[in-house]
């Protein structure tokens, strides 16, 4: 059986330019704005595009989740509106300098640089990073920029270990000469450079545990992959870094999860977006990504009845159901990247088996049945869902 | 075995005193400040029906002495019509006697004991006989100590005294002696009670010496006497085999037609007819084997198709309605129970009007607003008093409320019940009026924190027979139609104080509004200031400009409004 | 305004007739269901009571026959002592008389107007007379029927016959013809009343046969008829004024002493000699003018320091005390209330042996067992009587519990309330045997999920004087002692339940223990072979005899255990 | 002012070696001496040393938490003990097997390795991964060996960056020049080794937010640092190499959290152990370690009251309390390393103010403000609680 006969490497569709000048003439233009409003003695606002799943669609021919075009008008002169207004500019003027100095910061950082108590009274410009955070957001959708552009990060997730060179600044380095530990992904992945990348394909982890297991059994080594850990849900530097590999590189994306309705949703995530940062699919999403295991079909392919999970919540069929998994699971049966018959099959006996089954519980085969067996078997078989 | 002989050997009759102490509790007697509440209650109503009945503005004036432990002489007096002497046994000394209990009609006691009780509490307690001072406004005053025989189950006058009455005075004055009673100024209590009392009847004239001296005087705010409710015929719909049998004995009616019309609300000489077609069908539909058949009559005798039914029985029908016409022309006193029982299953197929609701004396909107604020002097007041109702297919009731907001009310949720403008002092939370108003969500009628704003609310349900839960007659039984009819009346009193409350608060509001835009103002500046470039100090001055315009525009436009506010204030 | 005399001619008697039918409710008569189930009360207890006294097991037969719509006749029959001729009238007929309810003693009935009570509800409802039949077992059976006499308030023979008894038939029957109540076999309905009355007589036989032809037995399950209360005299603590001024009045002794001694329980000549010296102290206390000092005396004689009071008054106090002698030398009539008065108050100051408690009359254990084994066929049964108590200082009480488990009795827990014997079924929720039984701990005594579990709770409170919280007299009042001992009898018939229920379980608990330890050899011996190097099957092997080994040994060991088990099975 | 006057680089005082053979005789013997009862008809058992407060002890002189000598002794013949009977025995042979065969095996991998149905039962040998756990622990204490040894490896979290080279296996890189991303340390450090160490001191940095912002800052390079990531609790591979690097490399280890209980309790774990993992402190407590903030004194110092936030819970003198954050500083008052006026001083502080500071909140000065000014002056002149 030939090498990766099912996962191969393709042309880069991409390249990727920033430019912080277009952020900068965003902010000043609204800004401007805001001023000739008042001056003309009308009352001045923002239009920012709703978040949450009414304003979202899904762009069938390219596959990712788009926004839709409901906009909100957040008025100065409106009592349930003023607090959020002012916040607004604040954190747009704050964004300003930081551009314009070249600074990151994380979320939390421009929350207390832009705390303070607001002169003759006792109420603070802002209470709570939960103030912070949903400005920020708001500001992605109305300039239409990352957060990352704005130079604020987030908190930072994962690591990648394999054969490829990276350049971040002035240093280069080979992510497979970094010991066990591998290389940690920063916060922000804007600024990197992908030097050397000697491997077939990508394969994103959930767990950290099942990543240094394969490390450990030099499955990178052998099967020529890249692994990148995201444990848990991959944070926005992993996703960013993800798609520039794949559409800047060419690298074929295979997720490697639980199996169970959190996974899916890992797996969902890095493909599509999530809903809430629907605004961002086109520079976070990999809708080409592919997704390996666990599946529920696993189970009795492999033997691991023994080693699965009972579901949490109730069943759609029992009083008071779905709830808890079972809910989640009915929920991504509508997930509109998910009506394959492939998903719909996996998702339809999840409900009906109740269980799920993890990465680990590989294990309970053997330590090595994973890298040795279970993934070179279905990876090179080209077994996997899209 | 014992002989049954030897069994009834000790037999005895029961007296109806033996009768009251064993059931004092049942009367109000139980219990050291209660019993004291019942002794005064009694008295009290007695004056205020009294006064009613006779069209005078009642003067009443309670007096509670503590003579030792546990140990108090209570003086009622009042400017009433007085007693004639030779009632005043059948008063103060008859067990199980009432001046009105007998009759259908609204009334402030329903107990049919009374102020007789309240004699033989004294008696039992502290052995001493009631005084009792009364004139007509004669030529005489009559003094006489009354007690109750509990052997022969009456009462009767152990001294008697007769003094001139040179002024012409008028009225009633009563001392009892109790003992195992206790004064204390709790909701249970005495003042509490008083207090209540002159809340419903503002035409009321009440003082209250305490037993420290402390005179307290609950002052009259309306100058009329409400008129005294007025008897009502029993309605068909709510009369027992037994009282048509029993009526028809006593009536003076020569005719059992004449009978039924004069002596029952609701029935007419055609009703009449109409009662003889359905009797007589009644009869027919008797006579059929088939259940299943005797059924389908019932239901159409329901849908008022007598004239079929007695149709659907051949010619024979005509003979049995001659029958049942005879009865109606005999005399009553010859009606017999089977007769009456014809007639009561008859009429519980038949339709009438609803009962008459013109006995029914409510205390009225303007009296509850005059004394809600004469007495508890609040910063808002406002009454509902709803139309007369009907539950229980045949009595009339109806519902009125007050609602009083601030001013010397102090922060807390108070409700004050009544039934037939007695205060109810018990068992509250049973009561249809406490769930009723437990169960509107002041929230929405600006009343945030309910236990904390100062709020009074009183209930009064009015009605010939208010359905009591116990026979203390404390709290009136969860009715559906009484507790729809409270909730509408308290609904439509929040109504007004949200009204009051949007109105007051809406001017702190239009203040604190502005503040609130004008404070964000330096912080908008600074921001725009960075963002645009412009200096900070120009855009702060266009920002408080837009202000300034924007509210002397709502201003003016928000004017209008307050004069739906102040409808009630 | 009106005259006063024009006011007062509509005054009139009201009869007991009209008292009974304004306060119905308080008697029982409420709702359809449970008016019939009053009206089967009245008549059962009645024939319960009169077997008791005569000391027969009493057979007891109950018919409801359906006339009509809410139409019944209900027949009560028994093997009693029957009813004397001229009796007939006395016991059915006359409101607020009763065989007994004067006296101080534990009785089923309380209310004093018991069976005349369905004689009237029967003749409002049907206007139909009450049928007797009856023999004391002579040679003559009577046959009555009893109406009352609504405005004489007293009953009347309406018909009367008298038969021969040539088989010396004795016993009683009635027919009673009710209207506007309804058969339903609901825990409120006649069945379920039986049924308990039943579970708490076991030496009744009673027979139900309901409308639809039916019969039911509840068979006799104790052949020994319960000795009937006997009469307690008063306690001291227990009278008032007005009590011991009536009682001297009517009393055959010849002095005051005399009197107290015979007539109240607990006093002695030396406890009169004792009531001198605190009567004469509590004079001269009243002559002191300083509140404080005289608070201070109370309070010392409160202390029975009743000598060293009278002291500190000088040499006077002999001379008081000659005086106070001299009361209790005097014929009683002559008592004035003054003096009863210093009697009762002094009586507050002294100590008294407890009330005697020989009257109560508890089921016993013995019976309650019976009485449940009988109607519910219980897989265990225990039952609890626990020593007479007294509560609110002089009123003697004696609690008693059943638990019944399993066997018949279908799951989810079911309380029956006794009140003297009598069935309490309705307002369980306030009743002080709800709380008490809700207040258990179950868990603890294996009864893991109560509202699961196949558990039957009597509770029967037994005194002269039962605390009903209302009129109805269906619900027992929340005295803390009542409520402490309920508690302890529940959790002492629960331990006995508990045992059983560790021994129903032991056994199985054995084998599955066994099970246990054997089910992990396998896992054992892997492991252990693998850290070791030894064969797997040899270590299996030597794990499997050690198991037999060790519970060889133990089951001889907890062998011993299981006679305390089945001490109640 | 002289470079780091306040802190320098001392002398190496440990050396470590790792036995593999010693775990694996250790197993035999324990498994030996069960046979031997059980032979000989005895009730077969083992004795594990108690876990908790109440067998725990602060060792004064060595400035360690150490484990008590209470024992509690597991039997075979007992209802209550059978199953944890068989499970240590279960774990057991699984050690054994893993120290023989080189393998190592995340804690969820033991758990599915050991979990299956008892033959002829519904029951399982592990239900669930909170009964593994335990197990592994009592036999950390009972052998007393890091589970590490057993190679047993736990979660790992925490990155490092700075000037040193660390061979691992057959790899040897610096860890300052992989980018802004750092090194992400492995679950088992064990193997590493330190093959350069350019730096003055080691700063552990609680939050990823403000590693990164050190990094950005270029603080490592000009303060001759090396910064540690714990993101949150330290993980044990990260407890476990600030030991090393402390006793084998010499190095000053210096603690940066934020100002609050949590913040502490974190340094306190670096320092001298967990109560939970008292047995383990000889390895993986650093007693000498120095703490550098925040402390409540910098919210005077730096004017910072603007940006404190609300202690959580029901302050000491409040009815009901005291809970939460309180109830937690009133705990950490009473532990014997903070038995000195400089800590007492803290914490009762904080008492009194009733707030909490993060280490973010320095940026409400500005970005630069924690990297220029607060970290240099407080480390260079010594101010550091005990």
């Amino acid at each position: 059986m030939p090498k990766s006969k099912a996962v191969k490497r393709s042309q880069p569709r991409e390249h990727f330019v920033y430019d912080p000048q277009k952020v900068l003439s965003k902010l000043e233009e609204y800004g401007r704005r805001v001023l000739e409003d008042i001056k003309s003695g009308k009352n001045p606002y923002f239009d920012i595009p709703m978040r949450g799943l009414g304003n979202v669609y899904f762009d069938e021919k390219r596959k990712v989740i788009k926004m839709g075009d409901k906009l909100s008008r957040r008025y100065f002169l409106n009592v349930a509106h003023a607090r959020k207004f002012m916040q607004t500019l604040l954190t747009m003027s704050y964004v300003k300098r930081l551009v314009a100095e070249g600074k990151h910061a994380s979320l939390r950082e421009a929350y207390y640089a832009n705390k303070h108590t607001i002169p003759g009274t006792k109420e603070n410009t802002f209470e709570d990073q939960r103030e912070s955070d949903p400005i920020i957001e708001d500001l992605e959708r109305m300039l239409g920029v990352l957060r990352e552009e704005m130079h604020l990060t987030a908190d930072r997730r994962g690591y990648i270990y394999g054969d490829i060179v990276i350049r971040d600044g002035e240093d280069e380095f080979n992510t497979s000469k970094l010991g066990m530990g591998g290389w940690a992904v920063p916060g922000t992945v804007e600024h990197l450079q992908f030097v050397e990348v000697n491997v077939d394909y990508a394969l994103v982890v959930e767990t950290a545990a099942m990543a240094d297991r394969l490390i450990e059994e030099k499955f990178p080594k052998k099967e020529n992959a890249l692994i990148i850990a995201t444990q848990g849900q991959a944070s926005r530097g992993v996703r960013r870094l993800i798609h520039r590999l794949h559409y800047e590189e060419g690298l074929p994306i295979i997720v490697f999860t639980d199996g169970d309705p959190y996974g899916w949703y890992i797996y969902s995530t890095i493909k599509q977006g999530s809903i809430n940062l629907a605004y961002l699919s086109e520079k976070l999403a990999t809708p080409e990504a592919k997704f390996v295991g666990m599946t529920m079909d696993d189970i009795e392919r492999y033997g691991l009845k023994n080693v699965t999970e009972k579901l949490k919540g109730i069943p759609p069929n029992k009083k008071g159901g779905p709830t808890g998994d079972y809910k989640r699971i009915m929920e991504e049966m509508n997930y509109p990247w998910f009506q394959n018959k492939e998903w719909q099959r996996q998702l339809q006996l999840a409900l009906k088996m109740g269980v799920r089954i993890e990465q680990q519980a590989l294990a309970n085969k053997s330590l090595e049945f994973v890298a040795k067996k279970y993934l070179p078997e279905k990876i090179n078989n080209g077994e996997l869902l899209p | 075995m014992a002989e049954a002989k030897e069994l009834f050997k000790e037999f005895k009759i029961q007296s109806v005193s033996e009768f009251f102490r064993r059931n004092a509790a049942m009367l109000g007697y139980t219990g050291k400040i209660r019993s004291l509440t019942t002794v005064v209650h009694e008295a009290v109503t007695n004056s205020l029906d009294a006064c009613e009945e006779a069209g005078i503005l009642p003067y009443v004036r309670v007096e509670i002495e503590e003579l030792g432990r546990e140990h108090y002489k209570v003086t009622v007096e009042d400017n009433g019509p007085g007693i004639p002497e030779k009632f005043i046994t059948h008063v103060f000394g008859k067990m199980l006697a009432g001046t009105k209990a007998h009759r259908n009609i609204q009334s402030r006691g329903q107990q049919g004991i009374g102020i007789s009780g309240a004699v033989m509490f004294a008696q039992i307690t502290s052995g001493k006989a009631t005084r009792v001072i009364t004139s007509t406004g004669d030529d005489k005053i009559v003094e006489a100590w009354v007690k109750i025989d509990v052997d022969k189950n009456e009462g009767k006058i152990v001294k008697k005294e007769k003094h001139p009455n040179p002024k012409g005075w008028r009225g009633t004055r009563i001392e009892l002696e109790v003992k195992n009673v206790k004064y204390v100024r709790s909701k249970q209590g005495v003042y509490w009670y008083l207090k209540l009392t002159a809340i419903a009847n503002p035409h009321a004239h009440i003082e209250l010496i305490e037993p420290d001296g402390k005179l307290i005087v609950f002052p009259r705010s309306s100058e009329e006497v409400p008129k005294p409710p007025v008897e009502m015929k029993p309605h068909p719909r709510g009369v027992l085999t037994d009282d048509v049998y029993r009526m028809a004995k006593r009536t003076r009616r020569n005719t059992v037609r004449r009978f039924l019309i004069g002596e029952f609300s609701r029935i007419s000489d055609k009703k009449v007819d109409e009662l003889v077609m359905y009797i007589a069908a009644l009869r027919l539909i008797k006579t059929e084997e088939d259940k299943n058949v005797q059924e389908q009559f019932y239901e159409r005798l329901m849908n008022e198709e007598v004239e079929k039914v007695l149709k659907s029985f051949g010619r024979n029908w005509r003979k049995v309605v001659k029958e049942v016409e005879k009865i109606m022309e005999k005399p009553p006193e010859k009606l017999t129970w089977h007769e009456a029982e014809e007639i009561v299953e008859a009429f519980k197929f038949m339709k009438f009007l609803a009962p008459p609701t013109h006995g029914l004396r409510p205390i009225g909107e303007e009296n509850i607003e005059k004394g809600l604020m004469g007495i508890l002097k609040p910063e808002f007041v406002t009454a509902v008093t709803r139309p007369p109702k009907v539950y229980s297919g045949g009595i009339p009731f109806q519902v009125e409320v007050g609602l009083a907001y601030g001013g010397e009310i102090s922060n807390g949720f108070d409700l004050l019940r009544y039934a037939n403008r007695v205060p109810l002092l018990f068992d509250a939370g049973s009561c249809v009026t406490t769930l009723a108003a437990r169960s509107i969500d002041w929230k929405r009628y600006k009343v945030d924190d309910l236990e904390r704003a100062p709020v009074v609310l009183m209930i009064n349900v009015i009605s010939v027979h208010v359905p009591y839960t116990g026979t203390g007659k404390q709290s009136i039984a969860n009715v559906e139609e009484i507790y729809n009819e409270i909730r509408l009346a308290i609904m439509d009193a929040a109504r007004k104080l949200q009204t009051y409350l949007s109105g007051k608060h809406r001017r702190l509001y239009q203040v604190k509004r502005k503040k609130t835009f004008e404070k964000y103002v330096p912080e908008i500046a600074r921001a725009l200031s960075i963002l645009t470039g412009e200096p900070e100090e120009e855009i702060k001055n266009y920002f408080l400009g837009f202000i300034e315009m924007k509210f002397a525009q709502s201003e003016s436009e928000e004017r209008a409004v307050p004069a739906e506010v102040t409808e009630n204030a």
